[in-house]
């Protein structure tokens, strides 16, 4: 049984999403997907299995965020919060950008660019929010810096440490300053978990740029980061403009950011829960002595 | 500098100047001159009366418009200009120091664009690296620790977006910056006096009070950023200022701005010490209340009122 | 790597061991070797019961003399390394991270010099550069945040003197790092396991105990920089070593070192297992004390401890 | 009547050094001093009137501590502590080092490298310590660290902002490890001072490395330099022997740390008295109105 078909079983929104792995168009293409960091055609049950991890280069492939929760956190363990907090269009966007959230959140069965709740993390209790890049690109409006603040206030409420997982373009031009106010908002929340000695851990994952790189994905206690995620407040395109000239491989990746003192460490997708849960003992299960794995 | 849409003004303006010129010469002109100015008065009302969104961007970017230092000059005594982030090196993009507002001794922290391209290069164009933002913590801390209300100037068009900021950790000097706001026990008052351009605009703008002039634009992304986006069509930056919502007026119904200050008709630069003075008056008005409260009340009422920006909705599902 | 005044034991258990191959083919040597494996043991008494202060020195430099990282791997268990001072880079001349020791969490850092030159090349030698004592704050400062005790290793030549890292204030960085643990509200156990040089060693040192390995050494200057300054001669560092007082021994009376742990006879690297099994105890028995102090107890007592740290008298004028 | 002549009538323990200028050789030599900046003869009554600063080049020369507290106490107004702390011989160096200390104290009238007392700067009173680079290098001994100490215990039992002027090659390598301990000694101090929400001001002048910059010289919570100080950890010639190439003009000056961020503003020496107390009032009476001068 692979770990999305426990996940179906735990929770029904499932996302058939391949990430940024896209379908092989090769017969019987519906079995296979191509590698979007090497080209290899990988058969798709190994691929997820595989934790959508290219066996034969590693590059990992974005998740969705039932599957983030899936790989996480211990079997149903997870309950979410706020589901149905949804965006509103204060800038009067229009039809267009109200059709697009609503083809988003049929598309993910997400109310929006982030899924909150608490869960298990190998019996550890954690407020989780992971975010979803396939829903407008994990962009912050209204509706993610809401369930992110609440999230952490229900962490502060219950004692519990947070896990934050990034995935995100930055703030949602279509809701303006709006979007960028949840920068505040939700960095407001994180110095509260701080003051009240909780734990707050950030997992980076591809990408997590601009206005959620610069709130809340970098002030974790710890933060930790997939590898090759891009990272950084500007994008490339943007960059290269400005300097013209083409940047350096590996600019902005979490390997760069490790090395350049920003990311306390890049961890294996496979290796994730277990680094979690052992780091987030550490911060509040001083006394216990654990077992290692 | 003249603007677009100033252009029929400024025409006619010239006009009744050289008219004028003409009747230093003898001849009576006085009837023609008194009515082209009525008519050019009249103009201007109505110029400056139906400003667009983008007119105002044109505004808030004008290389005259008052910038930080000459705030500082004109309603500070004292200024003590502190450099240093004390780990990398002092950024000229954002100027910070001690001086007195009224008497009380404040730490000002402004963004500082150019006059001209020579100070424009030393400043960056008032495009913060890291150290700017860091320089800026540096000293809320210092502010903190001595109670010293904390005075911002915004007015940038947004953090630099270069290799060695990217790698100096541009996100972590906003991200760190933004979230010491949200926590300092003393007052802090924020003035967008130009240009509010998205995160670097932010990180040192959380304030217990933000102010607006008038004519200023605050913006999550630029125009012309967010043409390219939108209709990968920079040239569409006008029509994107529109929706973008960046006006004094806008950002206060939604309740973002606490006080849009007035300016002289025409702008800022139009008449520098009307400016300069309600400016002040916004200042002392705000900073002699802020200093009345509780540093536990200020952040819980600093906390309340960011918690309290967003706009969502419960989805019914059927 | 063999110290020279290590040669005359070496070469005699060369000897021996000579002796012991030729003894395999069958020649009947018991006696002989018996005799020079007594004289051995004797030379090696006589040798490591009259190490001078240079001698101490080399061996504190050992290339196998174990390493920060060597004390993390045998006495902790899951420890998982935190990189980057969040501000500039990572430092590999400091290696810091979260661990259990004896089941209890706790942060640990140390310098950590290389085993080998491509090793060392990659830690600069184990000389930090800011960047090592900025990561050091960063995580002192979590420790605090989180109640964990933290355990250093110094193991250093000294803070890195280079252009860059002076550039990036070097010495502010160590200044920050001293100044920061001495207000820490968690319990500090630092050991010197190897060479403590000067600032750069006690940026990560300031301890509630300061233990000591036995042939450690800690010194407010290089011999061969004090003998540069004194004698304008490097090679006169023996002699300099020897003024210094940079011996455990010396470093007790003088009360700037809790306790000496002792060491297998020959060094530390010439038995591992009761190396670390000392060092274990050592911190064992230290943590214990410590975790019991209340936090303010233990900023007072540290505090006290450092300030009656000073020889001075009271000048009598005739 | 020149500053010095003033001085002379407050204390008497004035030192007639030149700094680091030179008598110049010409016959009348008493009269005049070389400039070590430019090298420019400067009549002597000038020099000292004008701060031992060179009218030409604008060279800060070494100023002796008690021509310091005559540069920035109000008249009369210095009051000494602990003038009789000296240092001891701890690791037995021998007669040579308590001869030296002793020809210093007899050469400076100071008990060991640093002056410290209570002063008043325009009216504001503080505690004040001076060091002396004519002592010894204005090395950090054990007397040093003491008088330092104390005088900062003392700023936090008085309630009083501390200044302290530096200018010191480093530890005392004669004292060995109780020398290095002065760092931790002094910092903590300073971190007192911070708690108590009471300002610390450094003046950094030539030279302040070493020891003494990596600790309480860069603790202030506002730093001023004099220009072209020397501030730095390691010695130039140090550095040199390291890299094996000659060091950029300007390195390591206090111009050179005001722009890599380390130094608050530079800060000649004929406006450092009015500077330092209209920075310390801002932060001693933040609601006086004062008058600008
Ligand atoms: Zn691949
Ligand atoms: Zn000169």
């Amino acid at each position: 049984m692979s770990i999305f078909d426990k996940f179906r079983k735990q929770k029904p929104r499932i996302d058939s999403s391949e990430g940024d792995a896209v379908p092989a168009k090769a017969p019987g293409s519906d079995l296979w997907v191509k590698c979007s960091g090497c080209g290899t055609a990988v058969y798709k049950k190994n691929f997820q299995e595989n934790l959508k991890v290219c066996e034969k280069c590693g590059h990992h492939h974005k998740m969705t965020a039932q599957e983030r929760v899936q790989q996480m956190c211990d079997e149903g363990s997870f309950f979410e919060w706020d589901s149905d907090v949804i965006s509103m269009d204060p800038l009067e966007f229009g039809p267009e950008y109200l059709n697009k959230l609503q083809q988003d959140r049929a598309k993910t069965r997400l109310s929006d660019a982030v899924l909150t709740g608490k869960a298990k993390i190998e019996g550890l209790e954690v407020a989780l929010g992971v975010m979803d890049f396939h829903f407008r690109g994990g962009s912050m409006g209204s509706a993610v810096g809401e369930k992110i603040t609440a999230m952490m206030e229900r962490a502060l409420e219950l004692g519990l440490p947070t896990v934050m997982i990034t995935s995100s373009g930055g703030a949602r031009m279509q809701e303006g300053m709006l979007s960028l106010m949840q920068m505040a908002r939700t960095s407001a929340a994180v110095r509260r978990l701080n003051k009240a000695g909780l734990p707050y851990m950030c997992i980076l994952t591809d990408p997590t740029t601009a206005g959620v790189a610069a709130s809340f994905a970098s002030l974790g206690d710890i933060i930790l980061a997939e590898p090759g995620a891009i990272v950084g407040f500007s994008g490339a395109r943007v960059i290269e403009q400005t300097i013209r000239q083409k940047l350096p491989p590996g600019f902005q990746t979490a390997e760069f950011y490790e090395k350049h003192g920003f990311v306390d460490k890049v961890v294996k997708r496979v290796e994730l829960k277990r680094t979690a849960y052992e780091l987030l003992s550490l911060l509040t299960r001083p006394l216990e002595v654990i077992s290692e794995s | 500098m003249s603007l677009e849409f100033e252009k029929p003004l400024l025409e006619l303006e010239g006009k009744i100047d050289e008219l004028k010129k003409v009747a230093e010469s003898g001849v009576d002109l006085t009837g023609v001159v008194r009515q082209l100015e009525r008519k050019a008065e009249e103009l201007k009302h109505s110029i400056y009366s139906n400003l667009s969104a983008w007119d105002r961007v044109q505004i808030a970017r004008h290389e005259q418009r008052p910038k930080t230092l000459d705030y500082i000059r004109e309603l500070f005594t004292g200024f003590h200009e502190l450099h240093g982030d004390r780990h990398y090196a002092d950024d000229a993009a954002v100027v910070a120091g001690l001086a007195r507002f009224e008497g009380r001794a404040v730490l000002v922290v402004g963004h500082q664009k150019g006059k001209d391209t020579k100070e424009n290069l030393l400043r960056n164009f008032g495009m913060p690296a890291p150290e700017g933002f860091r320089k800026a913590q540096r000293l809320f801390i210092m502010a903190q620790r001595f109670g010293l209300p904390i005075i911002t100037f915004v007015d940038t068009s947004g953090a630099y977006p270069g290799i060695e900021a990217e790698e100096r950790g541009q996100y972590e000097a906003i991200a760190s910056s933004i979230a010491l706001m949200t926590e300092l026990t003393v007052p802090i008052l924020t003035v967008v006096i130009g240009e509010g351009g998205s995160g670097g605009a932010l990180g040192i703008a959380v304030g217990d009070r933000v102010l607006m002039l008038e004519h200023s634009v605050y913006s999550v992304i630029s125009p012309e950023g967010c043409a390219t986006i939108l209709w990968r069509d920079a040239s569409k930056a006008e029509q994107a200022a529109a929706t973008l919502g960046l006006t004094s007026e806008t950002l206060t119904k939604l309740g973002l701005v606490d006080e849009v200050i007035h300016e002289p008709l025409g702008g800022a630069h139009r008449d520098l010490s009307l400016t300069y003075k309600a400016v002040q008056m916004a200042l002392s008005k705000h900073l002699e209340q802020l200093v009345k409260l509780a540093p536990d009340d200020l952040v819980q009422q600093r906390y309340d009122k960011y918690r309290a920006m967003g706009r969502v909705q419960r989805e019914v599902k059927v």
